[in-house]
């Protein structure tokens, strides 16, 4: 792994511009996907952005019987092959921070694949909350 | 890497590879119905078929399923020869004879141009087209629910006995991986039907919002040593409870730091 | 389908015990079972999975893959009617359509009273006097339309 | 008994062939498949009751062998008499206490029982000099009629295990595997591959094992070749297969026998113990280090096992299904280790090629298909039965030399050859040299060695239709040209027999039959096509018949004809008694009345009449 992804939520102001940038990024046939990161407000005017945190030991890599979860060695990323997703949903039940997705309007399972190593979300975060940098 | 020959093109290649992964990557659109990367090839459809040959071959050719041919140095391929979409032609046409009412089935015997079978429709002929997808994903997973049965013509993809199947966890992978959308389920009232077998959906501790089946999430329990309680809330909750969390440490944090 | 009784069902698991304990033994012990009850009881299907460590679908698969199996009961006795390349070329389709017509169920059926079962075998390799009918494990060659009848009385 | 060595084995012979030979007359009852289904046990059974019984001329029981097939089972059920040879045919239960007083205590022949030459009428007494057995030559089938199949001293007796002992003893494995590439032998099961190429890549695939199987599950309907020799010498099989596994370095083999063959699942048992008893399997076989044993399995009833891929998934357990194979089996075969795949009589044969050499064998037969090959021929044909002839003899002499010809004054039509993969080949084809490569040229196959011959009351498209509906039926339906592909073939063949053919039914077929044979996943369905291709090749018109005029030539589609009694009816009745529906009338001298409402045109009554007094229109 030579990149990280680090999220600093004191920066977060819930501005979801990381939620924009996430969904127009997937978007496929014109149509945008459902977004892999959702900043949340846990107090008044205060925001977490969620999103997959690439466990070590990840449930959802364990729960995938066709291997269609596999970290990428590079981006550090666990990246979801959809020609070997089946849809039976393990992955979206078995993950302990409700990061792995179902997206309805291209219907399919989706997860934070960090951009393939140059995650839209990091890019266009106005206050540098989110940051992916190198190791 | 070994070196071979699409269409007229020099292509690079994985040993080992089969041939329809790099065709593909040559973005050359090649039907295949029973192709899957998440289940071993079978080769049952064959319409991934094409034509190779080598220079050493003296002009004799050899058709194969692209989906079970392991690429091999210096071999020439065509994936759209006149044998080949003749043969496509037919394999479609014998399609469409038996399962008329198909989507994708007319959709690509309209690309070859065929509209209208030139055989027998088959009597009772239903969209099941024998791919295999779905009971080789079901001995993906290791529940091997449901098999072939019977042979030939009569054969057809059922549970043992023709009774709800013991070992299915209702996880839908063969209705999702079927390209023909046959293998019929309903979710209805928390309960989730499919083979004729019922499962009870696990509801959201918090929301009530149903996921996977209670059969499925033990099952993921028992084989992948997820913990249990993994299953108990959905992915939306889950999320709003880690939010909680993380914000707790955050405003902690902050005093800390002040 | 029937049920089972107690004594067929340790029957059963001694016929299961005779092979090795192992998926490889599938066919062998399926067919030690068939040649036992003349058909499978899906009891017998059961134990058998259970026992050889073999998915309940695969035995399922097998058994109806294969000519040798039947799943439902047959009759006391069978009448297997060769359509052999010779067999037929002699007239084994009008024999076999004789049989049917006497015993008034068709080819794979067994009549009511469980008496008797059509069976078609695709060669048994006695072309030499063909057509061939074997009821129970008597052969009969060279048989003739009109003396099919006199096969199947007294059984 | 433990046989310690090949010298040891050899002592054996000397004492075995002598305690055979130490009657004066043999009596051999043959109990093939034919003569079996002709009361041959009865006869057997009378036979030891009374030689049982006493003792008579020096001959006790011992000297009554119960034997495989002989070959001619159209006479059957046959004894023959050694050492005279003398050969009875329809030997009946009443019959034998006259063989026994007459023959055998009176040397004396019984002209009733011999065979009678339909050529001069003549009574043949010795059965070499009958034509049906003069012509053969007999590799594979050597043994088979001639000994006790299941007494392993009659093999041994008879020069049986000395091949083994030979190879053994005196040759290295790639000297064995050198020797049957010399001899030219290719697989007797259908394709033709020399077997001497196959031992040798499996003995190069690396791998820790290596299986040897011998594929008995005999699938070609007409068809009985190797169940007379699992049935008559299952020793022969078992030697070829020690001989094999020596050459590629294996230790378990397996035979695949078919289940709807009970007497060669128990003649090859026995064997196989025997031959366990005598350490011929088992370990440190005579004393030379090898260790192999053979377990036999039992085919559960499914044409395409016949497949190799599908038959090593069937010995595993599983559903036969071929699976495509970019790797072949002799490199990755049963549990996906290297694997040599054998026919009955190729293995059969293999002893004779070690003990002659592989010179004797290759000077026999045609340069490209050495050796013999048995055949079985049935239908319509006089002498059926089971032959063995050198390679390159025409059909015209096997047919007509050694078959006889065609029964009841009728024509030859064709002869269809390799089963449900082969063809049929026409009158214009009877000269052909028999081998691998003429017949596939042809467009019909070698097989397994199936010959069903066929009259001008055999309707070649019926026939193309039978074929089909059976490779309907035997299909395992994993792949969309044979599932879908040969049942629609099978639908548009049965169409026109029926009276539905239309104009472009013909076209359509043949392009669908050529998308079968290059789009299908395994050898049935590769081959599928030909009895179709084959017919429409050759009897084009019989099919334009069908389609245009709507009717059947050789009067078998049922649907196309109908039966009507002329004139020349002389009111013999014997119509009456044969009609399974009663649909015929009439009094004794008077010309009687066909109702053809009630008639469904069986024929029954064509067949019978003797005075071509009932006509097909």
């Amino acid at each position: 792994m030579k990149y990280r992804f680090v999220i600093d939520p004191v920066l977060c102001t819930g501005c979801r511009t990381c939620e924009l940038a996430c969904a127009f990024s997937h978007a496929k046939n014109l149509k945008q996907g459902r977004s892999r990161i959702y900043p949340l407000s846990h107090a008044q005017d205060k925001y977490v952005p969620i999103t997959c945190l690439q466990c070590d030991d990840a449930a959802c890599v364990k729960s995938c019987f066709f291997n269609a979860l596999r970290r990428n060695e590079i981006t550090g990323a666990i990246e979801l092959d959809l020609n070997r997703c089946v849809k039976c949903m393990a992955c979206v039940a078995a993950c302990p921070f409700g990061c792995a997705l179902f997206d309805d309007i291209h219907n399919e399972v989706v997860k934070c694949d960090l951009c393939k190593g140059d995650p839209a979300c990091a890019h266009f975060c106005p206050t540098k909350a989110l940051k992916y940098t190198k190791l | 890497m070994v070196t071979i020959q699409i269409n007229g093109k020099l292509v690079q290649a994985e040993k080992g590879e089969m041939l329809i992964a790099v065709i593909r990557r040559q973005r050359i659109d090649i039907p295949a119905l029973c192709h899957h990367d998440a289940v071993e090839p079978c080769g049952s459809c064959r319409l991934c078929m094409v034509e190779i040959t080598k220079k050493d071959w003296d002009g004799w050719s050899k058709f194969v399923t692209s989906c079970l041919y392991p690429v091999e140095p210096d071999l020439i391929v065509s994936t759209h020869s006149p044998r080949v979409v003749e043969l496509r032609k037919t394999i479609l046409d014998l399609y469409l004879a038996r399962s008329p009412k198909s989507e994708i089935i007319q959709r690509m015997a309209a690309e070859y141009g065929i509209t209208q079978t030139s055989y027998q429709e088959v009597p009772d002929g239903d969209n099941c087209i024998m791919c295999y997808a779905c009971t080789r994903v079901c001995e993906e997973l290791g529940c091997n629910a449901i098999s072939a049965v019977q042979r030939g013509h009569k054969k057809i993809i059922a549970p043992p006995l023709g009774e709800p199947p013991v070992d299915c966890v209702g996880c839908l992978s063969c209705a999702n991986i079927c390209p023909t959308h046959f293998i019929e389920w309903n979710d209805d009232n928390g309960k989730r039907t499919i083979w004729g077998k019922q499962f009870e959906l696990v509801s959201c501790k918090i929301c009530g919002k149903k996921t996977i089946t209670r059969d499925f999430a033990e099952y993921l329990v028992r084989k992948r040593n997820i913990p249990a309680n993994y299953f108990e809330i959905c992915d939306d909750c889950k999320r709003t409870e880690l939010t909680k969390s993380m914000g707790k440490i955050v405003i902690a944090a902050q005093e800390i730091s002040k | 389908m029937e049920k089972v009784m107690q004594n067929d069902l340790s029957k059963i698991a001694d016929i299961i015990a005779r092979n090795p304990k192992e998926p490889g033994s599938l066919i062998a012990v399926l067919q030690d079972i068939q040649k036992e009850f003349h058909y499978l009881p899906c009891e017998a299907l059961m134990e058998t999975a259970r026992v050889l460590g073999v998915p309940m679908s695969k035995v399922f698969s097998v058994s109806t893959f294969y000519n040798a199996f039947s799943l439902t009961p047959r009759g006391e006795t069978i009448v297997r009617i060769c359509q052999g390349t010779a067999c037929h070329i002699k007239g084994g389709k009008l024999i076999q359509e004789q049989i049917e017509s006497a015993l008034n169920i068709k080819a794979g059926e067994t009549t009511p009273d469980m008496k008797f079962t059509i069976e078609i075998v695709n060669c048994v390799g006695a072309c030499a006097m063909a057509p061939v009918i074997i009821v129970n494990n008597d052969y009969h060659g060279n048989v003739k339309c009109d003396k099919v009848k006199n096969y199947l009385d007294g059984k | 008994m433990r046989i310690e060595s090949a010298k040891h084995l050899q002592q054996l012979q000397g004492e075995y062939s002598a305690d055979l030979n130490r009657f004066p007359q043999k009596v051999l009852v043959c109990c093939g498949p034919g003569c079996l289904a002709n009361g041959s046990e009865k006869i057997f059974n009378e036979f030891k009751k009374i030689l049982s019984a006493k003792k008579i001329q020096g001959i006790t029981v011992e000297a009554l062998k119960k034997t495989g097939c002989h070959g001619f089972c159209a006479q059957g059920p046959l004894v023959v008499i050694e050492p005279q040879g003398i050969f009875y045919t329809r030997v009946q239960v009443k019959s034998v206490a006259e063989i026994i007083e007459k023959t055998l205590a009176g040397k004396e022949v019984i002209p009733r029982l011999l065979y009678v030459s339909p050529e001069n009428g003549r009574k043949i007494e010795n059965y070499k000099e009958i034509p049906f057995y003069s012509n053969q030559m007999r590799i594979s089938l050597r043994n088979v009629g001639k000994i006790d199949p299941e007494n392993i001293r009659d093999y041994i007796a008879l020069g049986g295990y000395q091949a083994l002992a030979k190879a053994l003893t005196t040759m290295q494995p790639q000297q064995v595997i050198d020797e049957v590439n010399k001899s030219g032998i290719r697989g007797r099961g259908g394709a033709g591959f020399p077997t001497g190429r196959k031992w040798d890549t499996c003995r190069k695939a690396e791998s820790d094992i290596r299986y040897v199987i011998c594929n008995g599950d005999e699938g070609d309907p007409g068809a009985f070749m190797d169940r007379c020799i699992m049935e008559g010498d299952p020793h022969s099989i078992l030697e070829g297969m020690i001989i094999c596994a020596y050459a590629i370095g294996s230790t378990s083999g397996y035979i695949y026998v078919r289940e709807e063959y009970p007497l060669a699942v128990i003649n090859l048992q026995k064997a196989v113990e025997a031959a366990r008893e005598y350490s011929l399997l088992g370990e440190n076989i005579l004393d030379s280090k090898l260790d192999f044993d053979i377990k036999i399995n039992r085919g559960g009833g499914a044409f395409v096992c016949g497949e190799s891929s599908a038959l090593m998934k069937s010995v595993a357990g599983d559903v036969g299904e071929p699976r495509a194979k970019y790797i072949r089996s002799v490199i990755k075969g049963l549990h996906d280790k290297p694997t040599v795949l054998n026919n009955v009589e190729t293995l059969a044969t293999i002893p004779v090629i070690m003990n002659n050499g592989s010179d004797a064998f290759a000077s026999i037969g045609t340069k490209k298909s050495a050796g013999t090959k048995a055949f079985s021929l049935a239908g319509k044909i006089k002498n059926t039965g089971l032959i063995e002839v050198p390679m390159g003899t025409t059909l015209r002499k096997i047919i007509f030399d050694i078959g006889g010809g065609i029964p009841n004054k009728r024509q030859f039509k064709a002869v269809q050859t390799g089963g449900p993969s082969g063809g049929c080949l026409p009158e214009s084809k009877l000269d052909l040299p028999v081998d691998f490569d003429t017949l596939t040229e042809a467009g019909s196959m070698m097989g397994s060695g199936g010959m069903i011959i066929m009259d001008d009351r055999t309707c070649m498209v019926d026939v193309a239709k039978y074929f089909l509906n059976f490779l309907v039926y035997e299909s395992c339906g994993k792949c969309v040209p044979c599932r879908e592909g040969l049942y629609q073939l099978y639908t548009l063949c049965n169409n026109i027999t029926e009276g539905n053919g239309k104009e472009g039914d013909l076209e359509l077929m043949e392009n669908l039959s050529q998308n079968i044979q290059i789009g299908s996943l395994c050898g049935l369905g590769q081959s599928g096509p030909n009895p179709f291709l084959s017919t429409l090749m050759y009897f084009r018109e019989e099919y334009e018949t069908h389609i245009r005029e709507k009717k059947c030539p050789a009067g078998v589609c049922r649907s196309l004809i109908t039966y009507e009694i002329t004139d020349d009816c002389t009111g013999c009745l014997a119509c009456i008694k044969v009609c399974p529906v009663s649909a015929i009338t009439g009094q004794k001298k008077k010309k009687h009345f066909l109702n053809q409402q009630i008639c469904d045109r069986c024929g029954s009554c064509y067949d019978v009449c003797q005075f071509n007094a009932i006509i097909i229109k």
